[in-house]
């Protein structure tokens, strides 16, 4: 019987800095194939552990990406370490985007924050897998524009998608719109037949554009959400994430909207 | 007998609080005058005697301490006005607490040392480490979790 | 059915919520075979409430958290905690209506008389705005402790044993009316004092600061002891440090809406002189 | 079918102990709790249960995963699970059927190593009920007071002797290893019968077919609850822990604990930034319930209550989990 709870040391390759308080950990861990949108449990040891979404595509199959922003106690001696160190992981857990169900289809991907880190790993791997997919469009917003992430990617994605971006409040240097990330839905119109959303940011936005795509007559069984809640096993035996019988780490972080739309507490 | 063994060339560990201005100029003019005292004690500089929590104190015997040491400054000298005032009254009532709870009252020890008071600190500090050596170890780790 | 007092009791409150006076009562009702604190809202549901010798709960513990001009029936244990809680500036007097009764000590299922009672030195209410029944007689010394009369070694020993037990659970706390602090300093995580990972010197720890916690504010209601799912003798602990306190500083938590917290106070000459005393007789 | 003689129980146990590490009821200033049989630990057999379930030998209050230590920038980890062997004598039903259920968590998907490897190396004698506590309600689920599977043992108090019943190989290869085991008659197994059936005479019945979870009357519980942790820490089936790294400053080597968390607790879903989704007190309060008697059984087919009465007994506030069953029902 392997046991899960014992994370595999590994090396941090090299850190990127995405934003003031993101960095990105670039890890010595080789052919994982994971699913898009499936996480980490990522350990400093003495520290503690967290769950870190997976940023980076499957279909790279020499490291793995973990973009971690600075929020509490373990993260911020995360943001302390230096390529060359080593740190734990176990993983990958919970279940990823539907992948396969929405090949073929047009992608509206809609993020927040640092909640585009499990929407990269998606889009990059459709990038790579062109073909396999419809139209995407990304909408991502982000508290200022200094708090944009995997903003080297931009440039890559609007050559191959439609790419809007929008800050919450203005700052220097920045000509884009500004507003919350819902707003963003007035400027794409899907064919909503054929359309999957695909939404991750905190949980306040999450619940504004479900209520705009829902606006938009998206079905529910096409809104494919990414949850965060506090996981500490990863494994489905803390019981700390709970989203009514179901258990975010194993049965998520990502639902589709009509598997959770019941529950208390989906949005706190 | 084996406690009494321990005893033998045991040297108590002391955590001291000692007050910014007063005790802990005390300290230090004690070994700017070169006069020898036990270094049993260890420091940690507080801004007053009535920064210190009754927390600290139970918290350093926890983790090994044999005995406490609080200096403050000498009543009405206090650079805060009354911090030692109220420093006073919460470490009489500590130290019937530890009491009650099973540890030697005498293993906190509070004084008040002003900054002139050198020679004093340094007696002191010997005075407190040969009760503690008499007392023994707390060793209050071990005797809560194993009972002994 | 029901006493005289607690007949008086329900007509009061059905005035009150009646006159509108009060949004809320907050007193006893059954539930089975089973005394529980509850909330009326309504004088249709006044009937509900009773006044036995199985009221044991401390009810000023919810006043915190409730809204609007409520009714409190409080006995002796009870009235003090507001008290306190009125010094704390936890609770606004004029949001408050206090039925006082007194108490002849509760009794537990099987009717024996709880610890905390049994020693009780306050049973009838020491502030009110409305008095209903009967007041009855106080003891006028607390008791002897049989704890002191062992060896520090032994009590060292009583306690590790009885904290040994303790499963952290915190009962003790959240029953207790005084522990209102917002960030509790048992369950802080940075610097983390007492962690539930350790061994059992942390619950040592845990609850030797809790006792000084209780320095000034305990009213000896007895709750934690009760709450307590294996049964330390926590009353003991905080008994005691009321006794230090009165001895001391000659405070009685929850007696006198004017004394100063005892530790937030100071007296020049009577503490010299206390310090004194104390140094001669503990070191 | 054995029996044996209510003297030969401790004798039985005492010489357990030689291959064994014994868990048995002892009591403690009065009340009855689990522990490892030790020189001088006098067995009790007069109880209704222990006060803190069982689940501590199986999933303690706090246990080591594993250890880590750095040298030359290496960072080694390493875990410790138990093996040894164990008996645990005089577990209720309804706790054996809490055992049940935190064994359907512990092998969902991946497995947990450290609690398997102590239930896996358990060997159970349950002594069924022959007298209901005051709180306890094991009939509504059916938990108890009798047993038919779960343990290796079962013991029924027949008088002057404990009627034997084996459910598993393991523990006939016990019985017939031992001495103190004689052949019981039909009498026997029918006097076991009648106090079966006696005891759950007296018990609460409720069709749970009926049932389902009231929010309003739990809402109105709720305003009672403190939101203490002693419901949810001795109950048998709560496995919430927390985990939390321990390190030593100097060295810089450590361990990761994991230890009982308290959905009562606010921070129990609180995470770095802030953010709670379960906001609010009763949001909490009707978690616990709607887990117990909801979500458990939707996902692992079972209650996840087996009405040992624990945490109505301990209930500061008084809330009792039977009333709220009632109420389900009732509506």
């Amino acid at each position: 019987m392997s046991n899960q709870y014992i994370p595999q040391t590994v090396e941090i390759l090299g850190i990127l800095e995405e934003s003031r308080d993101v960095k990105t950990l670039r890890l010595d861990v080789r052919n994982l194939r994971h699913e898009p949108g499936q996480f980490m449990e990522l350990s400093v040891f003495g520290y503690g552990e967290i769950p870190v979404s997976i940023s980076s595509s499957p279909t790279l199959e020499d490291y793995i990406d973990l973009s971690v922003k600075n929020v509490g106690s373990v993260t911020s001696v995360v943001h302390e370490a230096e390529p060359g160190d080593t740190v734990g992981v176990r993983g990958p857990y919970g279940r990823g985007f539907p992948v396969r169900e929405v090949g073929g289809r047009d992608l509206l991907f809609i993020g927040g924050g640092i909640g585009l880190a499990p929407l990269r790993s998606f889009i990059d791997y459709i990038r790579d897998e062109r073909d396999g997919f419809g139209d995407v469009s990304i909408l991502y917003g982000a508290r200022t524009a200094d708090d944009m992430v995997f903003r080297q990617e931009f440039d890559d994605w609007r050559s191959m998608f439609d790419l809007h971006l929008i800050a919450d409040v203005e700052s220097e240097g920045w000509y884009g719109r500004v507003g919350f990330v819902n707003e963003l839905l007035a400027d794409v119109s899907p064919d909503i037949k054929n359309t999957y959303a695909v939404v991750c940011g905190p949980s306040i936005m999450m619940k504004s554009v479900v209520k705009g795509l829902k606006d938009m007559q998206f079905p529910d069984e096409q809104i494919i959400l990414s949850f965060e809640r506090r996981m500490k096993c990863g494994i489905g035996k803390c019981g700390h994430c709970n989203i009514g019988d179901r258990y975010v780490c194993v049965d998520g972080p990502v639902f589709s909207y009509d598997k959770v739309r019941g529950y208390r507490e989906i949005w706190g | 007998m084996e406690a009494k063994n321990k005893k033998d060339g045991f040297e108590p560990r002391i955590v001291g609080f000692l007050c910014n201005w007063c005790s802990y100029a005390g300290a230090d003019l004690a070994g700017t005058s070169r006069i020898e005292y036990p270094p049993n004690l260890r420091a940690v500089r507080v801004m007053c005697s009535s920064r210190v929590n009754p927390l600290f104190v139970l918290k350093a015997f926890q983790e090994g301490a044999d005995g406490v040491f609080i200096g403050g400054c000498h009543p009405q000298d206090c650079h805060y006005m009354e911090g030692n005032y109220y420093a006073r009254r919460r470490f009489m009532l500590l130290k019937r607490l530890i009491e009650y709870m099973g540890i030697n009252p005498g293993r906190l020890r509070v004084e008040w040392v002003s900054a002139s008071e050198g020679d004093r600190f340094a007696k002191i500090v010997r005075e407190f480490t040969g009760d503690l050596k008499r007392l023994g170890p707390l060793d209050l780790r071990e005797r809560v979790c194993d009972g002994i | 059915m029901g006493s005289d007092t607690e007949n008086a009791l329900k007509r009061e409150a059905r005035n009150l919520l009646k006159k509108g006076d009060v949004d809320l009562v907050l007193g006893y009702c059954m539930e089975g075979d089973n005394v529980i604190p509850c909330f009326i809202s309504s004088p249709g549901e006044v009937d509900g409430l009773v006044w036995n010798n199985r009221c044991k709960n401390n009810l000023a513990v919810y006043l915190r958290e409730l809204e609007g001009r409520v009714a409190v029936v409080a006995k002796g244990c009870d009235s003090r905690a507001i008290v306190e809680l009125l010094k704390a500036k936890q609770v606004e007097r004029e949001d408050l209506i206090i039925l006082g009764v007194s108490c002849r000590g509760m009794v537990d299922k099987e009717g024996e008389e709880y610890g905390s009672c049994r020693v009780c030195l306050h049973r009838n209410p020491v502030v009110y705005d409305l008095f209903v029944g009967e007041k009855v007689s106080e003891r006028e010394e607390r008791d002897v402790d049989e704890l002191e009369s062992l060896s520090l070694r032994e009590r060292l020993e009583f306690w590790s044993k009885q904290f040994r037990k303790c499963i952290n659970c915190l009962a003790c706390r959240n029953v207790c009316p005084m522990c209102f602090c917002e960030e509790c300093v048992l369950e802080k995580k940075d610097p983390e004092w007492i962690t539930r990972a350790g061994d059992a010197s942390n619950l040592f720890l845990l609850h030797a600061i809790k006792a000084t916690h209780m320095a000034g504010r305990c009213v000896e209601c007895g709750e934690c002891e009760r709450a307590c799912p294996v049964d330390i003798p926590l009353m003991h602990l905080y008994s005691r440090v009321c006794r230090d306190v009165e001895e001391l500083f000659g405070v009685e938590s929850g007696m006198n809406l004017e004394d100063k917290p005892p530790l937030a106070a100071f007296d020049l000459e009577r503490d010299a002189m206390l310090e004194e005393n104390e140094k001669n007789k503990r070191g | 079918m054995k029996k044996i003689r209510e003297d030969d129980v401790i004798k039985l146990l005492n010489e357990l102990r030689k291959k064994y590490e014994v868990i048995a009821p002892v009591k403690l200033d009065g009340r009855v709790y689990f522990k490892t049989l030790g020189e001088g630990d006098v067995l009790t057999l007069d109880y209704v249960n222990s006060v803190v379930s069982p689940k501590d030998f199986f999933l303690p209050q706090k246990e080591r995963i594993l250890e880590f230590s750095e040298s030359g920038g290496e960072v080694t980890v390493e875990d410790e699970l138990s093996s040894k062997k164990r008996v645990f004598f005089g577990i209720r039903p309804c706790d054996v059927n809490a055992l049940l259920i935190l064994d359907s968590v512990a092998r969902e998907g991946f497995e947990d190593p450290y609690y398997l490897g102590r239930r896996d190396n358990t060997l159970l004698i349950s002594l069924e009920c022959v007298e209901p506590g005051d709180d306890c309600f094991c009939s509504v689920f059916n938990t108890g007071p009798s047993l038919d599977e779960g343990a290796d043992l079962v013991f029924t108090d027949i008088g002057d002797f404990y009627l034997v019943k084996s459910l598993t190989d393991e523990g006939e290869r016990l019985v017939s290893g031992s001495e103190f085991f004689r052949k019981a008659t039909g009498g026997d197994e029918e006097t076991a019968g009648k106090k079966r059936k006696e005891c759950v005479k007296g018990m609460e019945s409720l069709d749970l077919r009926n049932f389902s979870v009231d929010e309003e009357v739990v809402k109105e519980k709720a305003k009672r609850c403190l939101y203490c942790y002693s419901c949810t820490f001795i109950c048998p089936t709560c496995y919430c822990f927390d985990v939390v790294d321990r390190m030593d400053l100097y060295s810089r080597n450590g361990e990761r604990m994991r230890f009982w968390d308290s959905c009562m607790n606010p921070s129990f879903t609180e995470m770095a930034g802030n953010f709670n989704p379960r906001d609010g007190m009763v949001g909490r309060f009707m978690n616990r319930i709607n887990h117990k008697l909801r979500y458990m059984r939707d996902r692992y087919g079972v209650y996840g209550c087996v009405g040992c009465g624990r945490c109505i007994r301990n209930c500061p506030a008084g809330i009792s989990m039977l009333e709220i069953l009632r109420e389900g029902v009732r509506k």
